[in-house]
């Protein structure tokens, strides 16, 4: 094919095309091995990792929801050295661009655990899970203050030099300045949105429907907030963005694009369609060919915006 | 190695106003099916709903050459997916991904095989009557329903040599009660040095009570738990069961990978997570 | 019947039953006379008003979305003393009980129509907008800031004896602390949420799908989200709520009496359903008889929660 | 005062690859229905697509007795709703709110009626020529479509006494070019005294261009504009559209309510809004 899907989402982390797994919803990755060859992904992003293992939130962990489904796993892992000498290797070998989604209860476990992750073989980039609404302490936390976002990656960027990519909470006032914070404190792109802080009760038993009570939305019934909030990143700061939020298929995907995303995760589409990932090159490089474009980057932030002043019907022209 | 097929609908047998039995063309999945193990399943191919849905592998059906052409759901009626399974036509698209998940382990002689199914829990156990019957291995139903109504399928077990032990809550047919009712009366009757093995799937409650009850007579029962499933691959730790192996700690593991199928012994029955409805 | 739907929503509000035609949602309410008997709804909301006419944005308004739509009306309307001429005496003699929802660029604007609407017959309540996301000037700027917020509602009950209700944005990161800021203000109730700043892209033409570019999502989409942060409210500030975002039936209207709200919005669900308030008034009395209560009040805020260690599998009982 | 009924679906002919008529059973919509009013449809009872969908009555059909037995939509295939009407089967169910919206006014003798569809904008003709002919107007149909195949239910028009002048835009039938070739020819040969009256609905260039031409030889007409709809009732301000009225500024009406029919000297074309695809 003619078209360069390959992106640069920054700190010199380039991909083979734009789609990534989203942390969480594929596992440590090798699950999917036998379903699709990992090195046709642009990256995997693995599941949110601590320093220690944890075992999560008791059933039921998800429900499903109108276009979206709510979840409250409450990063059940096996920890960042497990993840290191069991996951890493068959990653390795496998050709994946691994993305590691690292979490942390105080900004110090953040830092250990990414000091781990930087004596590692095979690690292509670390993205900060600063916005986890599943978690009582840390996560969210750090991702709803701007000192607190700020702080950690600093922290981080203190301790590795691998491409840093904070993961954002859509759960604030103001996106755009939680991206500033970010990129002030040295970050090489930012992910966004991680999941909307939820519930649903089953009325019948009037006990919510989640045993953490509260889970995270996504899928694509948050599609529409995810777009308007990488659009405002992209408009307020200079820095690469990998957005996500519903993306259930190319035309999707490229709406992220557009916006602004330099690249795209897809989580949930990945739970009702395995194969999700080779229909999504297709359909991207269909795309562009049809518009003539050589790249994905011609597409990126390529939104047309209306003249200002289209306020008004009597210049409604 | 999952496949996922965009299967037509070959026929849909209404068995009452709650259950069907749907025949699906989709011989890549039934061709690696192993008894007890599932399909994720979505009708159609809109966002409505958005997940899939594990189904167990009912019947796996043959062509004449006998190559396996497709197989069937024992699908019950709950909700906004099982509504749709049960209202599709012939020549309707399910898309099916699979098989999945661990197979029951089949018994060998001089071991015996009684299965112990509730309602719409019979489903699993079509696919192992047949493996078990291959292996020549002795097999009994103890099979549990609401009412006589809604005992189905009970010719095909017979067919394939499965001794019925019935039992209906309305008191209709078998036993008057919950099925562990003929199930106590012939572990009791059983000879300590009789190899039998226990399978059971059905509700929660009821295949906690198997396990007790075989327990207590010495036996080791496999269960087929129903966990809620987002994806089926391992993917996204929705449908853990906390498992308590060898007196450790118990262990949230994803049913979809280690499971359907666990040691009965090994579950932690009050960490399951109820379910409403 | 034998079950009693009537409900106090603060300041001597009292509905005879919980549900509410939306703002924006019912137009002015005499749009809808020949279709519902209007004194069958527990009360109406009207479009916001300024204290002018305004025209709004150009098209595209609207566009649907998964499970949801977003619109960018830009609060087009007659301004509030041709309101109170035209559409209130109307309303009045058809029986309506009359919420009106009123927007402001200033405080002094907020004040101004107030103060109009105080001395005006048959206003049963004030919904104060400070949460539209379609307006450049006021709105969710006030909505957005504590401090906007609060002074706001100070200024506007420093006008009116009428009952207050600030309808409070989703936009934000604490919903609960604008609820206290506005009880603490001076607002009988507060109503929440209003729409979700949103965007859609025709990635075919690379434009914004709204001529405003961003719209406000709404429709069952967004109905988690709103259930959680009208449990978030319940629970930390003693005020009656009315709750809205995604009721598309009696069930989803339910769910957030149960979660706190005394009573429920219905707006997007009234353009798929004008006929919607008969079924859920029948929805809602049917759940009371079978569960055997003996009025909404018993539902209202009966949410159930698991004991708070149910956090771990070894105790997971 | 509008009905909302659910209306089985009799019959559904599909009259191209992208084009159908729904025939439907709902009396009491059709019983109220005036010449170019519409209805807001919405198939199934999911919540997808989410809001209903504005399609303007087509025919209106009578029983033996001679009373409204139901109604038809010219449905054309762009999106989500258009692709569920076109695939729906008799039997199906179709939920239809209406009568909605100002009508057409129809002309009265000695007056003539020049209806001028383009594409799918000959759906809220045929109701407006059967009104026309019931008044004794003598009519003509200036239509417009891509191809010949594209031009359906001449018969039905030539029926109720229409006169008809075709256009295709590749020339397979009648003027090879936009319908208003035709038009401008008829509008020229046109003695000024003698009273026509314009009818146009179609694709909003086309309405504009109609409207322009019919202005310059000094005649007005009556345009049925599709503007997105929420509501179809008033409640959302959705639909509306710049009209100047005697020289003010530009006001957004909604046109669930003053329209979709309006005086085109009135409309401010340029504020429209563009729709994609
Ligand atoms: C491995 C496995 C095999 C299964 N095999 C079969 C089978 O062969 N035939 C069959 O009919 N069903 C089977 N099930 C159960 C089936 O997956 C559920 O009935 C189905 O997911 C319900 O989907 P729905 O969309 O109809 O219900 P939803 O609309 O999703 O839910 C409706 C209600 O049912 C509850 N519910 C959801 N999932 C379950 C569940 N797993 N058990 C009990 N209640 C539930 C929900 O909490 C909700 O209250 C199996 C489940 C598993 C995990
Ligand atoms: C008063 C009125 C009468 C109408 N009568 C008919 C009729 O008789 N037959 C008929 O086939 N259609 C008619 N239409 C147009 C019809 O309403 C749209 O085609 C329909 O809403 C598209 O819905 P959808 O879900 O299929 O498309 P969607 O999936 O909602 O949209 C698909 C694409 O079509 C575009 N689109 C949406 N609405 C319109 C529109 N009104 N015009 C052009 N593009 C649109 C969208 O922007 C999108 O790009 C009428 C519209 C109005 C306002
Ligand atoms: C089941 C599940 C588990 C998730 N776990 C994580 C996680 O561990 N770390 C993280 O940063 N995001 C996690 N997410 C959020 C996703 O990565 C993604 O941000 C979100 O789901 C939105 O994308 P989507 O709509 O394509 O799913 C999880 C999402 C789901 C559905
Ligand atoms: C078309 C439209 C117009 C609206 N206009 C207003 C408004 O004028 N004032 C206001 O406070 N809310 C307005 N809203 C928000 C609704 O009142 C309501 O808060 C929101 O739609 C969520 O409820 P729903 O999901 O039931 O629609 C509008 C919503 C829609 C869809
Ligand atoms: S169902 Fe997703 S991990 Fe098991
Ligand atoms: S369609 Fe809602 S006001 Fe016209």
């Amino acid at each position: 094919m003619s078209v360069d899907l390959s992106v640069d989402v920054g700190g010199g982390l380039r991909l083979a095309n734009p789609f990534i797994a989203a942390s969480g919803c594929f596992g440590y990755g090798v699950e999917y091995a036998d379903v699709v060859d990992l090195a046709t992904l642009g990256a995997v992003a693995v599941k949110g990792l601590f320093l220690d293992e944890r075992e999560g939130h008791p059933p039921e962990r998800i429900v499903e929801t109108p276009s979206g489904m709510l979840n409250a796993i409450g990063l059940q892992g096996i920890g960042v050295r497990r993840f290191v000498a069991e996951k890493l290797p068959p990653l390795r070998w496998r050709g994946a661009v691994v993305i590691v989604n690292i979490c942390g209860s105080t900004i110090d476990e953040y830092a250990e655990v990414a000091r781990i992750l930087d004596d590692a073989e095979g690690v292509a980039a670390i993205e900060l899970n600063i916005s986890c609404p599943n978690i009582r302490k840390g996560g969210m936390a750090f991702g709803c203050s701007l000192r607190g976002t700020h702080d950690v990656v600093a922290a981080v960027r203190g301790v590795t030099r691998l491409p840093l990519i904070p993961k954002l909470t859509p759960n604030v006032t103001d996106v755009a300045a939680f991206a500033a914070a970010a990129r002030d404190a040295g970050a090489d792109a930012v992910s966004l949105v991680n999941t909307f802080l939820a519930m649903a009760i089953d009325v019948e038993t009037r006990r919510p429907r989640l045993s953490n009570v509260m889970g995270g939305l996504s899928g694509p019934a948050i599609r529409p907030i995810a777009v308007r909030m990488v659009h405002e990143c992209r408009q307020a700061v200079p820095l690469p963005i990998i957005g996500m939020g519903g993306v259930m298929n190319a035309d999707d995907a490229l709406e992220f694009l557009i916006a602004g995303a330099t690249a795209v995760q897809v989580g949930t589409a990945n739970f009702v369609d395995p194969f999700i990932w080779g229909k999504l090159v297709a359909g991207l490089t269909g795309y562009l060919e049809r518009h003539g474009m050589a790249g994905v980057t011609e597409v990126v932030g390529s939104l047309e915006l209306p003249a200002r002043d289209a306020g008004s019907p009597s210049v409604a022209s | 190695m999952p496949v996922d097929v965009d299967a037509v609908v070959l026929s849909n047998t209404r068995l009452s106003s709650d259950y069907n039995v749907l025949a699906l063309a989709a011989p890549d999945v039934a061709a690696r099916a192993g008894p007890g193990q599932f399909v994720m399943v979505k009708p159609g191919f809109g966002d409505h709903p958005l997940l899939r849905r594990p189904f167990s592998v009912f019947e796996v059906f043959e062509d004449d050459a006998g190559r396996a052409a497709g197989l069937s759901l024992l699908n019950k009626r709950i909700g906004v997916t099982t509504r749709a399974l049960f209202g599709l036509e012939p020549g309707a698209v399910v898309r099916c991904l699979g098989p999945l998940g661990r197979p029951f382990s089949p018994a060998a002689p001089p071991e015996r095989a009684w299965m112990v199914a509730g309602g719409v829990g019979l489903a699993p156990f079509h696919s192992l009557a047949v493996a078990l019957r291959a292996r020549g291995v002795e097999a009994t139903l103890f099979y549990g329903a609401r009412s006589a109504g809604e005992l189905f399928h009970l010719d095909a077990f017979r067919r394939l040599g499965v001794r019925l032990a019935l039992a209906t809550d309305d008191g209709s047919r078998g036993d008057h009660g919950l099925v562990t009712l003929p199930l106590e009366r012939a572990l009791r009757g059983l000879d300590p040095a009789d190899p039998v093995r226990l399978y059971a799937c059905g509700p929660t409650p009821m295949m906690r009570a198997v396990t007790d009850l075989a327990h207590a007579h010495g036996r080791r029962t496999e269960v087929s738990l129903e966990q809620v499933m987002g994806c089926g691959l391992g993917g996204c730790y929705s449908c853990v069961v906390p498992v308590r192996r060898d007196g450790g700690a118990p262990r949230f593991v994803r049913s979809c990978l280690d499971g359907p199928v666990f040691d009965g012994g090994t579950v932690v029955w009050d960490g399951l997570g109820g379910l409403p409805g």
